[in-house]
């Protein structure tokens, strides 16, 4: 149920390069409608198809941008861990190098651990949440310096 | 009882649930999109969990989330309020396999009732009064037999859907092979299941509705009926209790019927059976919906019954001592307008700043409400801002204090239907009890 | 009935009488100061007339402007509210004069339960219950005779006045002499009037009071009793109905000496007989309000009746038909918060502009408003800005609620007495339904 | 029931002059209570005796200021007539030039006619009710250039 982010900023930048006001487009998987105006792009609606069971890709961190620097945010409702199991040592420490891909921390829920990624590269200069806390959508994670 | 409950909605239900585990003593949390952060169930709720973006598909309706998001406040009971998960069996069944009490019939209660080919089944084989009409549709010449047995009009529907969504009105067998073909791809298309059936189409039916509320030790208790009429677009505008239409025989009748239908299926929470009422005052049974209505505060003014702290303390496994069917006492009438966020001509939704909010007050006058002044009614959820509900000693004292109340209320920024709500108020129809589910479509204001 | 009432008053009674109108098909007109020209009184009344400045000597209490104002628009009633010129015999007696209903009792039963004494008299008369107490003292030694006679402790007060002043509490004789004359300069510099006179104290009094209507086709109606022990500075904070104290025989006695009283007089009216309970649950009559009592509404809730509607009818000459004393069936409990302008602790005055404000909803909440956000709240008179009723079918219910319903309210930018309710909510004496007069000073919170 | 504006001003001149800060004042008709601050003076209490039969004088219109004119308001609620009797001249027109007491229109209220004076000299410039209309207080009545 996760929306591609990356891809769809590659295809508003093809829209717009392209100067398309509509786009519609539709699969098995998903719905989607944009339209362009002077105040550039937006999603006019944009509707997945349910799946039985979504064989989802390891979810990437979506990175928002504010107060001067890069933020990692959670993907998902539930509880943030620093390593990967109890005695592991944490996945990253402030100024630990990450690369794209590279997994973060863990985000329990519904007894399932699921490893956030980078989606860029660069240096962790803040680790915004305690082990084991409880995170909600879209709260900040790691705040990161981009390469 | 629950220590603490999670409610899966948003708007004024979640203000509704809200307010009744605040009297009953339980900790609320609320769930929001990130468009609703500043949203009236999110500043009240004891704890709030952002669970996703706006799109509902992936905040309100994102199961993953929102189960999580009851593991990490440690609530124990999820309250799935109307639309949204409500009716999602699935749903149930993920909940009681984590371990949180669903607030809500069992998932195998609302796979039957949610089915209205399998709910037609039942009420059938419990004696509720059905119209004439048939099971699954094979294909156009099948339509075409059981038409003509069934006799003209007749409305083709969708088994697995509702709203409007898949029905056809056919009027001659001329055209009922090529409405079974739409009416079946538009059942696939808004449903993924292209099953259809038929009924008797009657031309100026009012529509019914019982209130039931079954706890999990046997009881089944009858609360009345709502007449939900006035509807625009088959979306419900203004209900009442009791029906002008109904009379105290009938309403026994109805309620002894339902009752005996529930005990049989073991039902085990709160659910409303709806009716089609037919020119000459004939019930029949259409479908049940198995969670709490938006129209439930109309049986609550005129019972006395608090129907969603009485859900919950089903759901926790009380046995309840309530009430019902010919014992109720039904106290004075009610009224429902619902308010919503839209041109009251065209329908057309109006989201946007509420710059200045002043609900009604005084005597006989309960607002449920989503918004306040200031805030920004997003454009991705039902346009419903608010409910005014009025109680009076009589319908015409109801009618009076909700025109009133019409008149008072003030929303700022963005068009409201209250117009329509005044113009309904003032036809002489309306006015008279003499509705139908077409009354708005006459209506010229 | 009449065509178009003038309100003589402001605040949320100026809105409680302008909906009672509206449901009656009456039209409205408002008079106000000009500081209250955005008053919610003034925007939602039919037609409105500024009468003079802030000052309420100058506006609201101004008889000639008041009288004008009804001349020039026609209005054949004059509703006065509660405070103001309500319980003004003269002014009654200039409608009367001047061809306008004055929407009240005659001003021969305003001078008679206006005067304390009087009424002590005519209430003994018709076998009310008094405490033990005197007419008007003659002088300091007269005191000290009576009070030897009654037993100490004793209370004297101004027979022309209310509201605390010219009250004082004398323990024992070698202090009677100085407190008479304290007492009647008090009188005389409060009321122009230096009457004294002396009654038995009663250390932890419950305020209990019976509401009454009578119509001029001499029909006495008695709704039941209420209980207003919550007081600061003798001023009803919170009030009930039913009272805790009383059982249904005391109700129904206290009901049929009231109604033989109110027949021997002719009273044709909505009024309040107020009595104080002693702690053996001995009811002692002390005064009566001729007009519409700011706590109405909990009557309203628990019978269903709508007390400002009737008092309307019964000015325009209707014979009522209503259920009365032992027939009523009261229905549930009430309660109602006064929220007022003020610090919550030092009860100093606040008036400001109210920033933001949202008022609670939801069952069994009522909220009767003088305000809106964005309104600047004035000085110049009471610091009552809502009243909050709640209704449930138990008393726990409705304290459950009003506890629900005061977390919600939102009133910004000045301070109000919310937290003092919340506080009193959670007072187990006052959860428990042990109240007395004194409850609030020895209240920390 | 008319606080005499002129009375009052004269007053407050003296006050000023004298730099006298609180005011306290009370006969048989009103009692009067003035503070005087930084911001000028200020009517702190100000009570009239309620009287059974007030021998009001002539009430004076008080004048106020607005939008570049003098404006003259209604100290009554009633109904505004611009001439003593229905066959009568109108007390003024436009262009009249008007002086201290003189009548300028009858406010009716309670069957009583009461004649409304001018509290200042100069020229009528604008009539701004209709005679026979209802007034309420505070109402423009007619704007007035001062001399």
């Amino acid at each position: 149920m996760n929306i591609d982010l990356k891809q769809l900023r590659t295809l508003l930048r093809v829209l717009e390069k392209r100067n398309i006001t509509e786009f519609e487009f539709e699969d098995e998987h998903m719905r989607i409608r944009l339209a362009r105006g002077a105040g550039g792009a937006r999603v006019v609606a944009y509707e997945e198809r349910p799946e039985v069971a979504p064989a989802a890709p390891p979810p990437r961190a979506a990175a928002s941008e504010g107060d001067g620097g890069t933020y990692v945010t959670s993907p998902f409702v539930g509880t943030f861990y620093r390593s990967p199991s109890p005695d592991a040592p944490p996945f990253v420490e402030v100024g630990s190098q990450i690369r794209e891909g590279q997994a973060l921390c863990i985000i329990e829920a519904m007894k399932l651990m699921n490893e956030i990624e980078a989606d860029c590269q660069g240096t962790i200069v803040e680790i915004l949440v305690e082990n084991g806390k409880p995170v909600e959508f879209g709260q900040k994670l790691f705040k990161v310096r981009k390469a | 009882m629950f220590g603490k409950i999670l409610i899966a909605n948003r708007g004024e239900i979640a203000m509704r649930v809200l307010r009744a585990c605040r009297n009953l003593g339980i900790r609320a949390v609320a769930i929001h999109s990130d468009v609703d952060a500043t949203a009236p169930h999110v500043r009240f709720a004891d704890e709030a969990v952002c669970v996703g973006p706006a799109d509902p598909r992936r905040s309100y309706l994102n199961i993953p989330q929102i189960i999580a998001a009851a593991e990490i406040t440690g609530a124990d009971a999820v309250h799935p309020g109307y639309g949204f998960l409500s009716e999602n069996a699935e749903f149930a069944e993920l909940c009681r396999r984590c371990g949180l009490n669903f607030i809500g019939p069992t998932p195998e209660a609302m796979r039957l009732w949610g089915d209205k080919v399998r709910a037609r089944e039942a009420a059938k084989r419990f004696g509720l009064p059905l119209l004439p009409g048939t099971t699954v549709l094979r294909d156009g010449d099948d339509a075409a037999t059981q038409a003509a047995l069934v006799g003209y009009p007749v409305i083709l529907k969708a088994a697995g859907g509702g709203g409007g969504r898949g029905m056809r009105v056919v009027r001659e067998e001329s055209e009922i092979r090529r409405a079974f073909e739409m009416a079946t791809s538009e059942a696939q298309a808004g449903f993924k299941n292209p099953d259809v059936y038929l009924e008797k189409f009657v031309e100026e039916p009012r529509h019914i509705e019982l209130q039931v509320l079954g706890d999990s030790h046997g009881h089944i208790f009858t609360f009345g009926e709502r007449e939900c009429s006035l509807q625009r677009r088959h979306q419900k505008i203004i209900e009442e209790a009791p029906s002008p239409a109904m009379t105290p025989d009938k309403r026994a009748e109805l309620s002894a019927a339902c009752t005996r239908a529930l005990v049989e299926t073991g039902y085990t929470s709160l659910g409303t059976l709806e009716f089609l009422m037919d020119e000459r005052g004939n019930l029949y049974f259409m479908e049940m919906n198995t969670r709490v209505q938006v129209e439930h505060p109309v049986t609550e003014l005129v019972t006395g019954i608090d129907l969603v702290e009485n859900q919950i303390r089903a759901a926790a496994g009380e046995a309840l001592t309530l009430p019902s069917g010919r014992a109720l006492g039904l106290r004075g009438h009610a009224l429902e307008c619902r308010i919503n966020a839209e041109d009251p001509r065209t329908f057309v939704p109006w989201p946007g700043l509420i710059t200045e909010y002043l609900p009604p007050g005084g005597g006989g006058v309960r607002v449920d409400s989503g918004v306040y002044g200031g805030f920004r009614v997003p454009n991705n959820y039902d346009p419903m801002l608010a409910k005014v509900i009025t109680h009076g000693a009589t319908r015409a004292e109801a009618i009076a204090r909700m025109r009133t109340a019409l008149d008072e209320f003030i929303i700022g920024g963005i068009r409201t239907n209250i117009p329509l709500h005044q113009a309904l108020l003032r036809d002489p129809d309306v006015v008279a009890g003499k509705m139908s589910t077409r009354t708005i479509e006459r209506l010229r204001f």
